[in-house]
């Protein structure tokens, strides 16, 4: 057997002998997606288990088993959890650490020990915020976006949250940076940006909205700290400040982050729709440049979080009108997709189950956000559970789902393992009916006008929460289900081969399963295109040992 | 488990053979991080810069006020001071380059004792300041004060953004101090100075800053409590 | 790529030119509240400012010549410039009931602007 | 008249703009359902007529261009979105561009944590109707399974039908934002403090619409109701000439209907001794440690004519008795060291006739202040009220006193 990156590793300082510190102090690329997935898995339960508070205070109206002030605290857990600490680093971190590299041929990222600084970096950011949830004032109550004044004038321990909030996107500007140069500098000789794998496209995409508006909210977190604590009045109207500047510094961050989590996993979505039909994708360029463009576009609509707030009528209808474009390209990589499957030979594995109810889900999801987008109708349904439908479509039944996705279509990769296909087809089913369940009635309900952020409800909009909470009992435990398929897989599948899915990416053109430690024997070079297949089969082949083509 | 960088070559179907890059020793890569960091530090100047012209646009004559009862005098010497220092530091580097390490360590200190010049003037400016009843949490700007909001966000953010940009100068202080450190080791060298070059490019994005907070601060007033807009 | 071999006198030269350059232009920032633009301060000394921060950039930054960069820099900078526009020039172009709204503070509406009492 | 509890939402349509959203609304469903289905209809298909078993190696296709359908769904989706942009935008043109004020009737809505109040223009007799207030709970038993429906009581916008009616918006400068959101009426907008935003309406149906809080202001924000009732005209006017608070009687003047109609009750308990926001207000029961906290530290809060209670008037094991005992209630047997505070609070605790404040149970000097300046605190913040009458305060007074 030859040694894979389990058995030896490079490290940050020194030469540990305990396997423990070898762990710690790695810097290879592989052991530290893994270990970003184990640290999100982890909190990730917990803001499930918030989620399920809620749903469960939801169940009827009037207070069941948490008074308000806790419910608003479990939001604002679950929201900050799910999205600064999940799903935020969720892609990039894990499969963009453990993949990204492997895909353009390079033995690491540009900066390794950088990328082990920015995962304890992390780390000190999720204990900061968690931390506040055993001091006496308690857990921020502010919702995950802040807003001022609530922010400065509540007793809870909101600068906990506004430190880690900080401290993380700290760490997801050093990914973004570290990305970005990886894939400027070490692509495999011959792999120019167009024979690059459209995840990569993806991850670079990210790498760029991470890099250029994290900054923004980074600084916006610090004003408001200096304002609790200097009381300067930058955002507190009793001193001359204005609460819509913070809303705009905010989503100018935030908006473009929901793109920051979307599109990476479109990149796994365009990695899974080729191999699983067998055939080249549809429109490369379209969907490479269309990641570059959604991106792009992204920085201009953050406003359409503002049609209520009291900004200036001109500046909706611009916001509107441009938060209009972000659905085009978008709109052109589901097409593509579908028009990869054309005249292909489409194998229904778990990854491409996942990625084939993404389609659908997403699709609601995104066709929603187009209902929002449109000022008029927004007005009606801003803050109303509407709005909260659309994202948990685009966020869990887009980005979660995706990443399920991908999980499942690199778990032989990663682990050299084989998980049980039948069981993690019915986990699959699970979640979906789960899912959908869970949240189609929350559309209704909000079109009715049942706000967001109530953790107590006018008796008639019962029934849709009821729905709702059957769902949610139904996907947790389709979740748990699925982890448990990969625990079995991971500790006792088949050995799977470097290439089980026969996919034609570089990432499995691996000497061995799984991968040694500094990835390719040797580093080939790339003259052909991403997805070349020929009759269903791929077309690139490799001598492992030189990884020259001997097709 | 060394990690050190072993040239590698890879080879296309023709034969002909291709460098690879690899992570270790690559100066541009770590160039080319170093500005991406750098663009960070733009937008978040730029965030702070637009909450400041926000508040300009409610307040446009106030600001002007403000701005005019800044000691120009000290912010114009502050200026020169980061505008010699700036250049002291890419004499150091161009030094390092050269080959002329003791030269370039000189420079550096130069530059630190500049630095910290700055510091001082800065401090002298605050407690004026501080002595008018111009401070954070301090007489005109306490809530209770009659003075108008615009010239309370004004001072407030002054203080908000020469102090973030201050902890910069002082940082930059700290990681000159390190990079002599590194240079007496002989980690950083006429041939390996990629470090050097990243905290030169540091400092100059430093007074980057500066050469955008001096005129937005001291200079916006200089016409007179009438000027234009 | 070959950073290491410098031509050391001349390089010190453009150092130093492009020093006296900005001096000059500091100094100009001084009387230009007398000299041009008087109606409009500000965007005069902004003007001076980006003439700086290109000679600092160029010479100082060494980024002349590296389109790379270059390229990237000029979209971050495009960006923020797109929230200037959209924030400034939209938003609060067009401040809503602004004569009526405590934060704009009653002062900055009119003339009397010199007194400080208000609230 | 109690107004009744039953939602009037998306399903009604009240307002004479609410046809212009939903019809953008709808619009928008239809268009969604076609582009939806122009993906997942294929999808299915491919799936179906592609799927493994059904294909040999050498009749996949690997065709990566067809530049007519390309530019087709580049192009279709950007002329829906551009429709769909038309009427978004021009129902938001409807709802956002107000009336000419002389031609409307402009109410002046306060939004508060968590109330909402309304003042309106003065009438022929200058006389100007002040109304609003805060929602009573709904009272549940302990098995969360409600006994009593929540209610706004008379508190409620009255307006006429098929009139405008603006409202300036405006949250006091220290508290937080709100949103002022009808359901029935498909409009919403933001009520920011330091600001002041505007919004309209012309409701076309009599009848009784929720106003609901949509922007996240703390505890009591899934409370924070508000009802909009439209009356015929004649009975608008005939109520509007008048005094009398509401078209359908008085606001109930007793102490304990003040306490809820200004929404006291969402940040204090009454009847019993609970620490919600704010301290109870049936006894003037502080904790021990906030107690201990004004023994050690002094206070100057409550705008006693005597000024600041001196720090360290006690120390050590003397200063936890004394806490104890306050806190208790002044029950119990009085400790010796309790001298220390006897001398300004009076043997019995109860305080010297305004001068110094009771420890057992509040004035209506104490009262007063409270009101007038808001209290800030250990606890938290109480806000002010300003507009509360002195007869309101004499009221809650008296009623607070029988409650002991
Ligand atoms: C992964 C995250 C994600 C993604 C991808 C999106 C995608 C989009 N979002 Fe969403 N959104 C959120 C996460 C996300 N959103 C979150 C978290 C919030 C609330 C935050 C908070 O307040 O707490 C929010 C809120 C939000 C609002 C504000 C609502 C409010 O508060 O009032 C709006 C308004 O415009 C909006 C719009 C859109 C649009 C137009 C898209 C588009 O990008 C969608 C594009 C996709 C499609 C259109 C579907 C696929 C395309 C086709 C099938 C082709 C054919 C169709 C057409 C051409 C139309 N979103
Ligand atoms: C990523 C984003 C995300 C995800 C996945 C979810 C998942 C869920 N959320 Fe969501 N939610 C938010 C983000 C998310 N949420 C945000 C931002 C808000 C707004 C907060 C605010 O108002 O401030 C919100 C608000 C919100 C509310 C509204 C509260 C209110 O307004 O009153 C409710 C109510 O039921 C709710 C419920 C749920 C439920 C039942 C799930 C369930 O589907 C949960 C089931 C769990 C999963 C689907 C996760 C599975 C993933 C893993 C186990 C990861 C494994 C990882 C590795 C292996 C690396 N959420
Ligand atoms: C937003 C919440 C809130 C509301 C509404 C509110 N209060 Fe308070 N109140 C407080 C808080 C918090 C304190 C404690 C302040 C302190 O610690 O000094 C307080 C203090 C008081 C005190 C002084 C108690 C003491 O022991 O020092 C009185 C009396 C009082 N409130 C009465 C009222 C009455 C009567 C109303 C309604 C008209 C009311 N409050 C409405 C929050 C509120
Ligand atoms: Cu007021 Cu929510
Ligand atoms: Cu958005």
């Amino acid at each position: 057997m030859s040694k894979s990156y389990f058995d030896e590793t490079h490290t940050a300082i020194g030469h540990p002998k305990s396997t423990f510190m070898q762990w710690m102090l790695t810097i290879d690329h592989k052991r530290i997606g893994l270990m970003y997935a184990a640290v999100m898995f982890a909190f990730f339960f917990v803001a499930v288990a918030t989620a399920f508070l809620m749903r469960l205070e939801l169940f009827a109206p009037g207070g069941q088993f948490i008074d308000g002030d806790t419910f608003n605290q479990a939001f604002t857990l679950h929201g900050v959890i799910m999205i600064f600490l999940f799903i935020v680093p969720g892609i990039p971190a894990v499969l963009g650490n453990i993949v990204m590299p492997l895909m353009i041929g390079a033995k690491d990222v540009s900066f390794p020990r950088l990328n082990w600084f920015t995962f304890w970096l992390y780390i000190l950011g999720c204990i900061i915020a968690l931390a506040s949830l055993f001091t006496d004032a308690g857990f921020a109550d502010t919702g995950w976006t802040f807003y001022a004044p609530y922010s400065i004038t509540t007793d809870t321990n909101v600068v906990f949250t506004l430190v880690a909030a900080f401290v993380l996107g700290m760490a997801s500007i050093l990914t973004g940076l570290n990305f970005l140069v990886t894939i400027h500098r070490l692509r495999a000789p011959g792999m120019t940006f167009w024979k690059m794998p459209l995840f990569v496209w993806g991850i670079y995409a990210t790498a760029w909205i991470q890099l250029l508006a994290t900054p923004v909210v980074g600084i916006t977190l610090i004003l408001a700290i200096m304002e609790k604590y200097f009381g300067i009045g930058i955002f507190d109207p009793a001193k001359g400040g204005d609460p819509v500047l913070f809303e705009h510094l905010f989503w100018i961050y935030s908006h473009p982050a929901v793109y920051l989590m979307i599109l990476p996993a479109f990149g796994v979505m365009s990695e899974i729709i080729p191999t699983f039909s067998r055939r080249e994708v549809f429109g490369y360029r379209a969907i490479a440049l269309s990641s570059a463009s959604i991106a792009g576009i992204g920085y201009l609509v953050w406003g359409h979080h503002l049609y209520t707030s009291g900004m200036a009528d001109i500046a909706k209808t611009i916001f509107s009108f441009l938060t209009f474009f972000v659905a085009i390209p978008t709109g052109i990589k589901f097409y593509d997709w579908i028009a990869t499957m054309y005249k292909g030979k489409i194998i229904l594995s778990t990854p491409m189950l996942w990625a084939l109810g993404t389609i659908i889900t997403f699709t609601i999801g995104g066709l929603t956000g187009v209902t929002i987008a449109m000022i008029g109708v927004d007005i009606h349904l801003q803050d109303t559970y509407y709005t909260v439908a659309h994202f948990h479509y685009a966020m869990l039944g887009g980005v979660v789902f995706l990443f399920f996705a991908g999980l499942h279509y690199w778990f032989p990769l990663v682990t050299g393992k084989m998980y049980n296909e039948t069981h993690a087809k019915r986990a699959f089913y699970l979640q979906f009916v789960g899912f959908n369940l869970l949240w189609f009635p929350m559309f209704i309900a909000g079109y009715y006008g049942m706000p967001r952020r109530y953790f107590d409800y006018l008796p008639e909009f019962q029934i849709y929460h009821q729905v709702s909470f059957v769902g949610a009992v139904l996907f947790i435990a389709g979740l748990i289900y699925m982890f448990i398929v990969f625990f079995k897989g991971w500790k006792s599948g088949n050995p799977s081969g470097p290439n089980p899915w026969n996919a034609t990416t570089l990432e499995w053109h691996m000497p061995s399963s799984p991968p040694p430690l500094e990835n390719h024997s040797k580093v080939p070079y790339v003259d052909f295109n991403p997805y070349e297949y020929h009759h269903g089969e791929p077309v690139v082949k490799f001598d492992y040992a030189t990884m020259k083509r001997i097709d | 488990m060394s990690h050190e960088y072993v040239p590698e070559i890879a080879v296309d179907r023709e034969g002909n053979e291709y460098k690879v890059q690899g992570w270790q020793d690559d100066f541009y890569g770590g160039k080319l991080g170093f500005w991406l960091f750098m663009f960070t530090e733009v937008l978040m100047f730029g965030a702070m810069f637009m909450a400041l012209a926000y508040y300009n646009h409610l307040h446009p004559q106030e600001f002007i006020e403000a701005s005019a009862s800044l000691n120009r005098l000290l912010g114009g010497i502050n200026t020169v001071i980061l505008l010699v220092s700036a250049l002291t530091m890419g004499l150091s580097l161009l030094k390092m380059r050269a080959g002329d390490v003791k030269g370039s360590k000189l420079m550096i200190w130069a530059t630190i004792v500049l630095a910290l010049a700055f510091l001082g003037i800065k401090a002298v400016e605050w407690t004026a300041e501080y002595n008018h009843g111009i401070f954070l949490m301090h007489g005109e700007m306490l809530p209770e004060s009659g003075m108008s909001f615009g010239k309370k966000l004004f001072f407030g953010m002054y203080f908000t953004m020469t102090g973030i940009h201050g902890f910069h100068i002082i940082i930059g202080i700290g990681i000159m101090l390190w990079l002599l450190k590194r240079i007496n080791a002989g980690k950083v060298r006429p041939d390996h100075h990629i470090l050097h070059w990243n905290i030169a490019l540091y400092w100059d994005i430093v007074h980057l800053i500066w050469v955008f907070v001096f005129p937005y601060y001291y200079m916006i007033g200089a016409g007179g409590a009438t000027g234009g807009h | 790529m070959d950073t290491n071999i410098v031509d050391y006198k001349k390089e010190r030269l453009v150092y130093y030119k492009v020093l006296v350059g900005l001096l000059l232009l500091t100094a100009v920032t001084f009387i230009q509240p007398h000299l041009f633009m008087e109606e409009s301060t500000f965007m005069a000394q902004m003007l001076i400012a980006l003439i700086k921060a290109w000679l600092i950039i160029m010479y100082y930054m060494h980024l002349k010549g590296d389109t790379l960069i270059g390229t990237m820099g000029i979209f971050s900078l495009i960006i923020v410039a797109t929230f200037f526009i959209i924030v400034i020039g939209f938003d609060v172009a067009n401040f809503q009931f602004g004569d009526e709204s405590y934060i704009t503070g009653p002062t900055s509406a009119g003339v009397e602007s010199a007194a400080p009492t208000h609230h | 008249m109690d107004v009744n509890n039953t939602l009037q939402g998306f399903n009604t349509m009240a307002a004479t703009f609410a046809a212009d959203v939903d019809q953008a609304f709808w619009i928008n469903f239809w268009i969604s359902v076609v582009l939806g289905l122009s993906v997942i209809i294929p999808m299915f298909y491919f799936a179906w007529k592609y799927r493994a078993s059904n294909v040999k190696n050498e009749d996949i296709k690997n065709i990566t261009h067809n530049t007519p359908l390309e530019i087709a769904w580049t192009l279709i989706p950007t002329a829906l979105l551009m429709v769909l942009f038309y009427y978004g935008y021009s129902s938001m043109k409807t709802l956002r561009t107000m009336p000419a004020e002389s031609e409307s009737i402009v109410v002046k809505v306060e939004g508060s944590k968590w109330k909402w109040r309304y003042e309106y223009p003065p009438n022929k007799n200058g006389f100007v109707h002040k109304l609003g207030g805060a929602y009573t709970k709904p009272i549940l038993d302990e098995n969360g399974k409600m006994i009593k429906k929540g209610t706004m009581g008379k508190s409620a916008l009255y307006v006429p039908v098929d009139t405008n009616i603006i409202l300036h918006m405006t949250a006091p400068v220290d508290d937080v934002i709100h949103a002022f959101f009808v359901p029935a009426f498909r409009m919403k907008e933001d009520v920011v403090p330091g600001r002041l935003t505007k919004q309209w309406f012309r409701a076309d149906k009599v009848g009784e619409y929720e106003v609901e809080c949509a922007e996240y202001c703390g505890t009591d924000h899934a409370y924070m109701y508000s009802r909009i009732v439209v009356l015929p005209k004649e009975k608008y006017e005939e109520w509007f000439q008048g005094t009398a608070d509401t078209p359908e009687g008085d606001y109930a003047n007793s102490g304990d209907a003040l306490l809820q109609q200004h929404g006291c009750k969402s940040c204090h308990a009454v009847t019993e001794d609970k620490m919600l926001i704010g301290p109870t207000l049936k006894t003037r029961r502080l904790t021990k440690e906030q107690v201990l906290e004004v023994i050690h530290n002094g206070q100057d809060k409550l705008g006693y004519p005597m000024g600041a209670m001196p720090a360290g008037l006690a120390t050590g094991k003397d200063a936890e008795e004394i806490a104890a005992f306050v806190a208790g209630g002044m029950k119990g047997e009085k400790p010796a060291s309790f001298a220390a505070c006897s001398s300004c609070h009076g043997e019995d605790g109860k305080g010297m006739g305004g001068v110094s404040p009771s420890l057992v149970h509040y004035d209506t000097n104490l009262l007063r202040n409270v009101f007038k300046h808001g209290k800030k605190g250990m606890i938290g913040t109480m806000p002010a009220y300003p507009y509360i009458t002195d007869e309101e305060v004499e009221a809650i007074a008296t009623y607070l006193d029988s409650l002991k």
